[in-house]
């Protein structure tokens, strides 16, 4: 399929193709970090991820409207603040959530999944009855849009490199808060004996609420961060639970490294597949290798060897 | 003693009492619209009742079933559309006589996968043996490097995933996301009018009894004390000498051939088959029958099913908006409130008061319900 | 090919036995031999690697190297169901029943038959079942509680149980981890009562703590300490062993 | 089950409460529709008995007659069906303030088939069995109607379907009030490739039946009778959010026209990553089946702006009919909401079916079925329509191109109205 480019054309292009692939890494790793911590550390199966993800687009979009109507003049930052807002609004609903919730079925993860399945379906519909059923379109600062140019036949996409850029701080944040800090410490305490750190004097219950809280608040901020590149309707959080699973799983479900280092190959395998066949193969075809993988290696990619 | 294999006396009378409400009170009250709804549902009583296994029992929580339905579904639906594409219903098609989604996507020929789906024989074994087959590929490749819990959940949830793409993107040879639809005749026989949907019923209701009984055969085997005590203290099992994995593959077996056996009786009823079986969310849509009938109770799988979707149909004739609402907040009810759904219910609130009223009229030994005493061994 | 030509010196034969745990040695380099109807106790520190050396005989954990040979079979190639039907049967150190079976059933689970699928399926409780049932829980005192749902047992009992859902196995090697552990002091004589009936024409691998319980019933005594044998021998033997007495009463 | 009275008498309770607020807003809204003047109005003076016009047990009374409103209020595809429902919901209060048909006022009894096909047939028997009701006005994906369809033929009901669609089927209980494939597709490009010189295409479409069929039809007419190539052809599943890759290999190509038909909230995914990848529409022509005046909402207007639709209707349309019918609409839903070319459509499905009831003067279905062919409507927002022979519309092929507030500017329109071909020879 080659035969008919150029050589320089074919190194553009694969030098697109690769960064096609990062932005996909991005994207992978920011839906699967909020969940990596909740499913990760806490043990708790929360289907209703991709709605708390789709709770920061739509607080996006309040924001952008709001400024479009007040604050013009300031429109071209807003996306900070809006992020931000979609932090705190989708982490409070989290933490509602883990009081109301969560926290009577620890000892149950799997019933956790059922009871989490439920709030999705009602938090769909608590968008499709607030904000319609039609889709939203959230309107993108004027920078945010385009690309750089960088030669002929390479273009940077700028929202990809936003995303990218705020990959890698979410990332940074998340590593320092939970494994330098001390509260990223309780959080691990708990993870690991929940009995004994209890009897050393750390507050479980606190914990286990902030700890949901962040996690459902990074995936507001994932989501936040979609407006750009996806859809926000009632139901566009359904598409991202698949996947987001399987990059936390294959991760190896406590590790950190591990979502990452997943994200990454699984979201290189599929864009290179992408480029050979069609899109639906390709999808079908990584996902086939995972779970292939998971069968073979059903710990994950990294995964602590512990004796129990 | 009043025990045998397949079930114990307040069991017999449960199962009866659902008997005579299937096969009696249902078709006296319903009109022929409704009670075809009924079939319908009752075919998701099939996947719910083999997750009462898998899952109630075994412990294995498949987010997958949708897989096992829509399989034995489709098996059904490509005999059923083969006979619908008779060259003389499709000589509008520049391929008279293969199905007309085939022909929609230039295949000039009955692809090989489809010529035996011509024979009925070959499709009964079809709906048993696939499924059954590919569960236990799925099953040996998971249990025996003892892929667990949330694990397999989520890898069951993939698979589903995986297979609707395939269903959707291979259109020419499975009809796409349309699915198989306007099936007509089984044998000649039109499955569309009324009586027919009424002979179909009671056809399910039978096929659904006989799997209550394999259900309760199972359960009262030692094969079913063993899913319990492997739910429990996996490691014990083990070491007692019985190889845990053939046992989670057995139970994750015969609830794929149950929902198999589901999935054949919605083409039968409805009318058609589309890849929208396969997917996660009625998969977990299953799964949720279950719970709300009792995880543990056979029986209650069936209310269960019944239950849900009676409410699901009411709730979006009269709100069709709010639904949803109704549907998720259920889901959260009997997941904190009442784990053991309807079963629980009924064995916490009135089963005692019956029981009551029972004994203050006449006097039982102690546990004579106790399906555990069936040695016969003595009572304290 | 050293230790198939000593099939029949020893009941169990550990030779070599390393496993790692992301680089830290539970166990190091260990060897030791059973005799039949040999009574052994291990006893060692916290972390010494006792319940590893079980797990590795049983087949919970895998071993990284060397061998372990029973009746001159290889175990760590075996899968944990065969190793239990070579005839080698564990108690874990909490008590490991089902709790929402009832003690018959506990026990007839355990009842070496019908262990496949298809074996599981066509089970039938008949009179060969009832009664070693019967004998096994007249044994482990707990026959008047037979179809008591297991939950409702005393921790002792519970101990008892399990004891009892290897005794129906009839096990060659018999492998207790810390069988008195837990219990009050009557129950821990009727225990001690209990051990010394079942022990008869088996061996058995004991792991206590309880130095007197030790002293009653074990033939020989190993001593382990991080992961490796500090000293082996008889009860006097050890406790006089001033490496022994230096790990347990030094520093 | 022949009679089944108290069914209807009990669906007509539950449907009050339903109806009641929304007349009142309609109403008022009504005052303001001038045009409604110039719509086909039924003679108040003539109410024919019903036993006369209702031969079948359909749920006509003297005073009212019942339709079925089927799409999904619930799910993926509520997105797309809403406007639909809408426009359909304002068609009937349209009709009844005109005096209704036959001298009765429609009542509509709306299901949800909560984007699961299962559903859409149960929901359409439930309709036809137990409603009774004189017309389906339902429907959206493929998908649904392929379920559908079979229930309304052996029920022998009405069915009225707005969407644009594959072709590929004609059936006696259905009207297509949509534009078949070639209809939509084949005025579009022979457009594009005279205007833009155009030889190269390259089609990217979501992988269900409609893409893939309307791509065939494409690449036969590219190839055949456009003498250009096809360079790409890509299918991504539905929902896909990720075209990084396809946008590549757009690149790599270098293609005359993108030809699009993906659908859904991947459209919104697709044209942001294009827009931020650096392809310019204004530059690179991009002929899109799949994206109305609904689509735009979500994916923005600045990101598609400049890209060409291919469709029957725009809301920008000039005409007097349209000039009232966008005015209603906004009174009754809304100043945001915007129209569609398939909300449209839905508008056509009720005025159509009250006119050929009309001119069969019953409302049996075997006599609307017979007598639709041939039936005009003049006051079409999309300018006038006529059912064809094959239960489709004759209608004209519009080329649009999009505008940064989310409209289209009608740049071409085929002079006549094209012939609906379902079955299309020589593209097969």
């Amino acid at each position: 399929m080659f035969g008919d480019y150029s050589l320089g054309d074919l190194g553009s292009i694969f030098v697109m193709q690769g960064f096609a692939g990062l932005i996909l890494f991005s994207v992978y790793v920011l839906m699967a970090l909020g969940l990596a911590i909740i499913f990760g550390q806490m043990g708790v199966i929360n289907m209703a991820h991709g709605e708390f993800m789709i709770l920061g687009a739509y607080v996006t979009w309040m924001t952008s409207n709001f400024f479009q109507t007040y604050l013009p003049s300031l429109f071209s930052g807003y996306f900070f603040l809006a992020m931000i807002l979609a932090f705190v609004a989708s982490g409070a609903l989290g933490m509602l959530v883990e009081w109301v919730l969560i926290r009577h079925l620890y000892k149950r993860p799997l019933d956790t999944l059922l009871a989490t399945w439920g709030l999705s379906l009602m938090l769909q519909q608590a968008y499709r009855s607030v904000f319609g059923a039609r889709e939203v379109g959230v309107e993108l600062p004027q920078w945010m849009l385009g690309s750089l140019h960088v030669s002929d036949s390479i273009e940077v996409p700028i929202n990809g490199v936003f995303v990218m850029c705020l990959t890698v701080l979410i990332t940074v944040c998340v590593a320092y808060v939970m494994y330098k800090s001390r509260w990223g410490r309780q959080v691990r305490a708990v993870v690991q004996n929940r009995i004994m750190a209890g009897a050393v004097g750390i507050n479980t219950e606190k914990v286990d609420r902030y700890t949901f809280g962040l996690g459902c608040g990074i995936a507001g901020v994932a989501g936040s961060a979609f407006t750009m590149i996806g859809s926000t309707g009632p139901t566009s959080g359904q598409l991202y639970i698949v996947d987001t699973f399987l990059v936390v799983v294959f991760g190896g479900a406590a590790s950190l490294l591990g979502t990452i280092a997943s994200a990454f190959s699984i979201s290189q395998t599929q864009s290179t597949l992408e480029f050979f066949m069609s899109g639906s193969m390709a999808k079908v075809l990584t996902l086939l290798a995972v779970v292939g993988i998971l069968m073979l290696r059903p710990q994950g990619l990294f995964a602590l060897k512990v004796r129990k | 003693m009043t025990d045998n294999r397949f079930f114990n006396r307040s069991e017999l009378i449960g199962i009866l009492v659902l008997a005579v409400f299937l096969v009696v009170v249902l078709p006296l009250t319903l009109d022929v619209f409704r009670l075809n709804l009924v079939a319908k549902y009752l075919t998701y009583a099939f996947v719910a009742l083999g997750l009462v296994i898998c899952w109630g029992y075994g412990g294995i929580l498949s987010l997958g079933q949708g897989v096992f339905f829509g399989l034995g579904g489709y098996c059904m639906a490509m005999f059923l559309k083969l006979e619908a594409s008779s060259v003389e219903n499709t000589k509008i098609q520049s391929t008279p006589g293969i199905p007309d989604f085939m022909d929609w996507n230039q295949i000039t020929s009955l692809p090989l996968l489809w010529q035996p789906f011509h024979s009925l024989t070959f499709t009964i074994l079809a709906i048993i043996l696939v499924p059954g087959i590919f569960a236990l590929i799925i099953g040996t490749a998971m249990f025996k490097r003892r892929v667990g819990g949330t694990y397999f959940a989520i890898i069951t949830q993939a698979v589903a995933a995986i297979l609707t793409i395939l269903i959707v993107g291979q259109q020419g040879y499975t009809g796409g996301i349309n699915g198989m639809t306007d099936l007509r005749t089984l044998k000649g026989w039109d499955i569309r009018p009324d009586h027919a949907k009424i002979v179909l019923y009671f056809f399910e209701v039978g096929l659904l009894l006989a799997c209550i009984m394999i259900a309760q055969f199972v359960r009262h085997s030692k094969l079913g004390r063993i899913l319990v005590a492997m739910r429990e203290k996996e490691d014990r099992v083990r070491f007692s000498g019985y190889s845990v994995a053939n046992f989670k593959i057995f139970a994750f077996c015969i609830a794929a051939v149950f929902a198999a056996i589901g999935g054949a009786m919605f083409a039968l009823n409805v009318g058609f088959m589309s890849p929208s079986f396969v997917g996660i969310v009625p998969s977990i849509e299953m799964v949720i029958y279950t719970a709300v009938g009792g995880r543990l109770s056979i029986l209650g799988a069936v209310y269960g099913t019944l239950l849900v979707n009676f409410a699901k149909t009411s709730l979006s004739e009269s709100f069709p908006e709010l639904w949803l609402f109704g549907l998720g907040g259920l889901f959260i009810t009997v997941v904190l409130a009442f784990p053991n759904g309807l079963a629980g219910i009924w064995g916490d609130y009135v089963q005692p008061r019956i029981d009551r009223l029972i004994s203050s009229r006449k006097p039982k030994p102690e546990g004579w319900t106790d399906n555990s005493v069936a040695d016969g061994a003595p009572a304290e | 090919m050293l230790v198939g030509q000593q099939p029949r010196e020893f009941l169990l034969a550990v030779e070599a036995l390393t496993v790692s745990f992301d680089g830290f040695k539970a166990v190091n380099d260990l060897s030791f031999y059973v005799d039949e109807n040999e009574i052994r106790v291990i006893i060692g520190p916290n972390g010494a690697g006792k319940t590893t050396v079980l797990d590795l005989i049983c087949g919970k954990t895998r071993a990284t190297s060397g061998s372990i040979q029973f009746r001159g079979k290889e175990l760590t190639r075996m899968k944990e169901n065969e190793i239990v039907k070579t005839g080698v049967g564990r108690k874990f150190q909490n008590p490991s029943i089902y709790d929402d079976l009832t003690v018959f059933e506990n026990l007839e689970i355990s009842y070496p038959r019908g262990r496949s699928v298809f074996g599981a399926l066509t089970f039938t409780r008949d009179a060969a079942v009832r009664d070693r049932v019967h004998e096994v829980a007249e044994m482990i005192f707990l026959q008047d509680r037979l179809n008591m749902s297991a939950d409702l047992l005393s921790h002792g009992q519970k101990q008892w149980l399990e004891i009892g859902m290897l005794l129906i196995q009839d096990p060659d090697l018999l492998m207790l981890d810390e069988p008195v552990a837990g219990m009050s002091v009557s129950e821990r004589a009727k225990t001690a009562e209990l051990l010394n009936r079942i022990i008869k024409n088996r061996s058995v691998l004991v792991i206590e703590h309880d130095m007197k319980f030790v002293e009653d019933i074990a033939h020989k005594v190993t001593v382990l300490h991080q992961g490796q044998i500090l000293s082996e021998g008889t009860m006097d033997k050890v406790k006089n062993d001033p490496k022994v007495i230096e790990v347990y009463l030094g520093h | 089950m022949s009679s089944n009275k108290s069914g209807v008498l009990m669906s007509d309770e539950a449907n009050k409460g339903l109806l009641s607020p929304l007349r009142r807003k309609l109403l008022m809204g009504m005052a303001a529709v001038p045009a409604i003047s110039m719509l086909p109005r039924a003679s108040f003076a003539q109410t024919p008995a019903t036993s006369a016009v209702n031969t079948t047990g359909l749920a006509v009374t003297d005073t009212e007659v019942t339709v079925g409103i089927l799409h999904s209020a619930t799910g993926t595809m509520a997105i797309s069906e809403t406007g639909s429902i809408e426009a359909e919901k304002l068609a009937i209060e349209q009709i009844n303030a005109a005096g209704g048909v036959l001298g009765r006022k429609i009542k509509f009894i709306q299901e949800d088939g909560a984007s699961d096909w299962p559903t859409f047939a149960e929901k359409a028997k439930k309709l036809l069995v137990n409603d009774k009701v004189a017309a389906i006005m339902g429907c959206w994906t493929s998908a649904s109607r392929k379920a559908v369809l079979p229930v309304v033929e052996q029920y022998n009901g009405m069915l009225y379907y707005p969407t644009f669609y594959e072709g590929l089927e004609q059936s006696k209980n259905v009207i297509y009030t949509g534009q078949e494939a070639t209809q939509q597709i084949l005025a579009g490009l022979d457009w594009i490739a005279k205007e833009k010189g155009a030889k190269s295409f390259f089609f990217i479409g979501s992988d269900y039946i409609w893409p893939r069929t309307s791509n065939k039809i494409a690449r036969k007419h590219v190839e055949n009778v456009l003498k250009g190539k096809v360079v790409g052809e890509e299918y991504y599943p539905l929902g896909n959010t990720q075209f990084n890759s396809v946008i590549n290999k757009i690149k790599l190509t270098k293609p005359d026209v993108i030809f699009t038909d993906v659908v859904g909230g991947s459209n919104v995914a697709f044209y942001k990553q294009l827009k931020a990848a650096g392809i310019d529409l204004s530059k690179q022509a991009l002929l899109t089946i799949s994206v109305t005046e609904d689509e735009i909402d979500g994916i923005g207007g600045e990101n598609i702006a400049g890209a060409y639709a291919c469709m029957k209707y725009f809301q920008s349309l000039d005409n007097p009919n349209n000039k009232a019918f966008v005015p209603a609409f906004k009174k009754m839903w809304g100043e945001k909401t915007v129209i569609g070319d398939v909300t449209q459509a839905a508008y056509l499905g009720p005025w159509l079916w009250k006119l050929t009831v009309e001119k069969a003067g019953s409302f049996d279905v075997d006599k609307i079925a017979a007598a639709s062919p041939g039936v005009e409507f003049k006051g079409a927002p999309e300018g006038y329509v006529r059912i064809h022979e094959n239960h489709h519309l004759w209608s004209k092929t519009r080329v649009g191109r999009a505008k940064l507030d989310g409209q289209f500017e009608l740049i071409y329109e085929t002079a006549d109205l094209v012939e609906p071909d379902p079955f299309p020879k020589g593209y097969q």
